[in-house]
């Protein structure tokens, strides 16, 4: 099934941002409830800005959308160098303020907020699915 | 994002509108430490509609210059998106979250 | 070489102001002058309103944006039927207010603001492409 | 699209603020149309950056409408890309186009 929402883009900081823009038309565009797209920008802010800042050599990154049993299914892709989001340690939440640690959100807020995230490297991209819930 | 700076007591009131992201991070942090510069300081978040991990950063790096210099640093008025963010990045155990400006400034 | 700027959405008339949305924040990004930000959208929201409104069947539309030789190359595709805008007859612009017809506008945007625009119909697809002057 | 209303002399003022688009054409039409109900209206753009083609509709629509009724309808305040869009589809020869609210209400 075609994607209901695709937008691939030159991965600079700024694009990070028309990339928030964009989705923020589109999920009121398509009526999602707010707590869905905050969520879904949330990831997809992490991992665009990830491909953005540390993506050395990267030429695009992409997100696609679409509609899926259980929610929306999520596909970000970039051609930078291998690297599995997943494979990132998880912060610990529970460290107090004096030594928590900034960093490793993103992947956290992956596994958290939505269902069956996967990374596959193909073709010398990278390809993060994951699955967001629809409830609000 | 837009910052109005204002005070409630004897703290000062950071009053944010719009997204707390990576793009606005930036403006943002320096806007919140140099007021800790001052004194204690109380983020009024009730304009904010998203905070993302960039954003997390930025009160993350103002609770702990201000836990180093003795002053307050809390939060007022989280959305439920938002809250939602806090919770689970545990920011909720070490960011004080109050209702309003006057509980933040006598807590 | 890779767009700077892909999006490809269902297409709906919310979704043409997704695709506005979008193409705003891309051109604050990419630091293009006003003038040209604004016959880009001009472009993308007369040919995507189009689809939106009139291709019965479509299940997308997609802008392509890249830099060329002379400017922004665009491409604006759909799967709706075959269709050249092309083909539309001009508008008589110097036609008086009472006999000034509406409609036919979109094409003579794209005749007047764009160089070498040129259709095709591939493997089910419209496609239209042409460049856009960088000149303020 | 934000449209507040004013008076300028017997004139009716739509002061348009935000893009003219497809999304926005249909409120404005029938706040234009409303208003030229009551009397002659200058439609002020200097808020507004963007007209497409469907927002041009709505203001060939309401100078037609005008016209009918024996009415004035003009607009002011152009920005250098309205002007374009206004020139290169031939409405700065149809829909009056004046520097000022005061000027309009005098033409
Ligand atoms: N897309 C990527 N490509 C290569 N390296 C990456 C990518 N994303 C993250 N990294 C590496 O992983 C580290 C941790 O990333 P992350 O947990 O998102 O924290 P940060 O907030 O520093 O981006 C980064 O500092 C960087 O070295
Ligand atoms: N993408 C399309 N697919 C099929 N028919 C189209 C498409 N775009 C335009 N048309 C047809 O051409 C006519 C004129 O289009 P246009 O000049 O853009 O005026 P309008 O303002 O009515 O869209 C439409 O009314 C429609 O019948």
């Amino acid at each position: 099934m075609e994607p209901a929402f695709h937008l691939r883009l030159a991965p600079s900081p700024g694009n990070v941002a028309t990339l928030l823009d964009a989705l923020e038309a589109y999920a009121e565009a398509s009526a999602l409830p707010p707590a869905v797209a905050m969520r879904l920008a949330l990831i997809a802010e992490e991992l665009a800005a990830n491909v953005a800042m540390h993506a050395t050599g990267a030429s695009f990154f992409a997100l696609s959308v679409r509609p899926a049993e259980g929610g929306l299914e999520l596909a970000i892709e970039d051609d930078g160098p291998a690297f599995d989001p997943l494979g990132a340690a998880a912060p610990d939440t529970a460290a107090p303020l004096e030594t928590r640690e900034v960093g490793g959100l993103g992947v956290h807020f992956l596994r958290e907020m939505t269902r069956a995230p996967r990374y596959e490297r193909r073709e010398g991209r990278n390809r993060l699915v994951c699955t967001l819930p629809l409830e609000a | 994002m837009e910052i109005t700076e204002t005070t409630e007591g004897a703290m000062g009131v950071a009053v944010l509108d719009g997204r707390l992201d990576t793009a606005t991070a930036p403006a943002t942090e320096a806007k919140l430490l140099a007021m800790l510069e001052k004194g204690g300081v109380i983020a009024d978040l009730s304009a904010v509609r998203y905070v993302s991990s960039a954003g997390l950063r930025v009160l993350l790096k103002a609770a702990k210059q201000a836990k180093a210099a003795g002053r307050g640093f809390s939060v007022v008025g989280l959305q439920p998106a938002v809250r939602e963010v806090f919770e689970i990045s545990g920011f909720d155990k070490i960011i004080p979250a109050f209702d309003s400006r006057a509980a933040a400034a006598a807590g």
